[in-house]
């Protein structure tokens, strides 16, 4: 089991040499769930052993090593070296597309801003799940503003400077107006008339958000 | 095991060595795992290695157990039965000469057989003391006592470019434009929803009335639900007309509709 | 914090010298308890490190220390060296008795693995109790294989690098007497000769099983 060949127990009354002291306080630090001070590695030893030498032998032994002899109280326990910690955090990261549902979300808030819920369900056409403003929330790229001073008083949600920084954006000012998103090809060159109007010129329905728009 | 069962037994004439002897071997049963394990047991009384094994003296031996058995009244289990029955066989084609043109394996075959079976057992048995024997996790040697988790951090990194963004809203605006009647609906009263409402109401319309006092609460403000409720309801009442549900009548162009119902 | 002057990360992608490799590797083994597997020593070490070589060195560095680098299977951990067990009375973990059956049955899924159920039975001679199975998958130390490929799909069960772990193998190779055993054609699934057999069941799942044996 062991590739040492020399037997352990000397005589009945003679300390281990102090080689062999060495490796029974090592399995004992090793095995031991809590740090061990010398009187517990004392009753554990052998009679005449010096578990104090033992502990100062391995302690240089494991002087620039992935794990060293370290001192707690008045105990003593292995302990990973401090340079290493890093070691023992895995970390995975996985790469992953935001959902259709969050990206068109996320682009009104952007283009709308302050905007309620409601407001965003209406010009999605679609409820907007409360996972879906969650998920932006906790990836800090938009943030609650102020209440609309509006029956129900309800919240309105604005993109942060987290996004801005994501986006490569100064204000969401610099998000690409309607002419800007045509002349890259991603709208129709028709004219479509709800597309074509300024922010200010909509109807009615958006036009409190709307005085809201920018307004930070 | 005291006397009234002894006098049960009177007339098997069991000297008490005998029955000492039997009754360990009884008692011993339980203790075994199987008509296998104790065909290796009985095995053990030849002395010779496994391979030499005589099967006929050990089949010899197996039923005179289930005999002593039986004569004791103990109910063995059905497989060591079954052992029996087929050990009998065995001992009777041993003893036999061949029939010619038998088919099947031989009863040299069969011995065979069950020799190895006795001798894998007894393999596996020392196998399993062996292991047994080892040096063992947690009792002779030990792993760390005071392990350090490692800390699982799982990142998801969501990716938005300012281009999906665009698409995106640009998607959302476009949408916008091809189903403004969806946006609107809250606007627009339908000929069938009117139709729906004029089936109830005619009933209570046996005198001549304004198409317009059958609007809807609420249509009536909004210019544009005004009209969209106005035109929906006329073209109901002109559906109704045609099915001769009820009259319509005007005084003169731009004068007031006035509808009652068709008396049948 | 550590005794080592020198920094550790030399560039992006440079590997850590192997002194540097040596030492991660031995933090990460003595961090954990399992044993830990090379490819996840991999993934863990940085770019371009050689955790076999690493791993090498740090056999060679604990052989009669008092902890000992061990191999598991595909694994390898950190252990106490056997003939100092005495000395970590504190630490033994009360093992329950285990019943002959599940010896047996364990010693039999070892040595012939993968095995099915009814090949158990038909060495023991005995029919195998639900229970000893349970008993022996909730030491983690056997488990379901693949299914056989015979008629009825039945299961088989193969040990786990825990059982290699508990018993201080380095593969089910290291079995003791596993060559005499299979010399000697006592590992064989012999089929009951003629009138015994099952139609043409036993032949298949014979050389399926002597195929697949040990076959890691």
């Amino acid at each position: 089991m062991t590739d040492r060949a020399e037997p352990i127990e000397k005589s009945l009354f003679e300390a281990p040499p102090m080689a062999e002291q060495e490796r029974m306080a090592e399995a004992i630090l090793f095995a031991s769930a809590e740090p061990v001070t010398v009187a517990e590695l004392a009753a554990r030893m052998p009679h005449g052993c010096d578990p104090a030498e033992a502990l100062a032998h391995l302690r240089r032994r494991y002087v620039g090593r992935g794990v060293n002899l370290v001192r707690v109280g008045d105990a003593w326990a292995m302990r990973t070296a401090a340079d290493l910690g890093h070691l023992m955090r895995k970390e995975t990261v996985e790469q992953r597309k935001l959902s259709r549902a969050a990206i068109e979300t996320l682009a009104i808030v952007a283009y709308h801003q302050p905007v309620t819920r409601a407001e965003i369900e209406e010009i999605r056409g679609v409820a907007v799940s409360r996972g879906t403003i969650d998920q932006l929330m906790e990836l800090d790229w938009i943030r609650l503003g102020r209440r609309r001073m509006t029956p129900g008083r309800p919240v309105t949600f604005v993109v942060t400077e987290h996004f801005l920084d994501h986006f490569g954006l100064e204000s969401a000012r610099d998000l690409p107006g309607v002419k800007e998103l045509r002349a890259a090809g991603l709208l129709d060159n028709r004219p479509l008339p709800g597309a074509m109007q300024k922010p200010d010129e909509e109807d009615d329905e958006t036009s409190a958000g709307q005085s809201e728009l920018f307004e930070d | 095991m005291s006397d009234p069962i002894a006098d049960d037994w009177g007339e098997e004439r069991l000297a008490p060595a005998d029955r000492m002897a039997a009754e360990a071997l009884i008692v011993d049963v339980d203790g075994y795992e199987g008509p296998l394990d104790l065909l290796l047991m009985l095995s053990r009384t030849q002395k010779v290695d496994l391979r030499r094994i005589s099967v006929l003296e050990l089949a010899e031996q197996y039923l005179a157990f289930v005999n002593r058995a039986s004569a004791l009244r103990i109910e063995l289990a059905a497989d060591y039965l079954v052992m029996a029955a087929w050990l009998a066989f065995l001992k009777s084609r041993l003893l036999l000469p061949p029939e010619p043109g038998a088919e099947g394996p031989s009863a040299e075959e069969l011995a065979a057989h069950l020799a190895f079976q006795l001798e894998r057992l007894q393999a596996m048995r020392e196998a399993a003391a062996r292991l047994m024997a080892r040096d063992q996790l947690g009792r002779d040697f030990f792993a760390r006592g005071l392990p350090e988790d490692v800390t699982r951090l799982r990142k998801i990194d969501y990716s938005a470019t300012l281009l999906d963004l665009m698409r995106a809203y640009a998607r959302i605006r476009t949408k916008d434009d091809f189903r403004p009647f969806v946006m609107d609906r809250n606007h627009v009263f339908t000929m069938e929803q009117a139709l729906e409402r004029m089936r109830g109401l005619i009933g209570y319309a046996g005198e001549w009335a304004d198409l317009t006092s059958f609007l809807p609460d609420g249509w009536d403000v909004n210019p544009m639900r005004r009209r969209s409720s106005t035109a929906a309801h006329f073209a109901a009442i002109l559906e109704m007309a045609k099915r001769g549900q009820v009259e319509v009548r005007q005084g003169e162009t731009f004068a007031p509709i006035q509808i009652r119902r068709k008396e049948p």
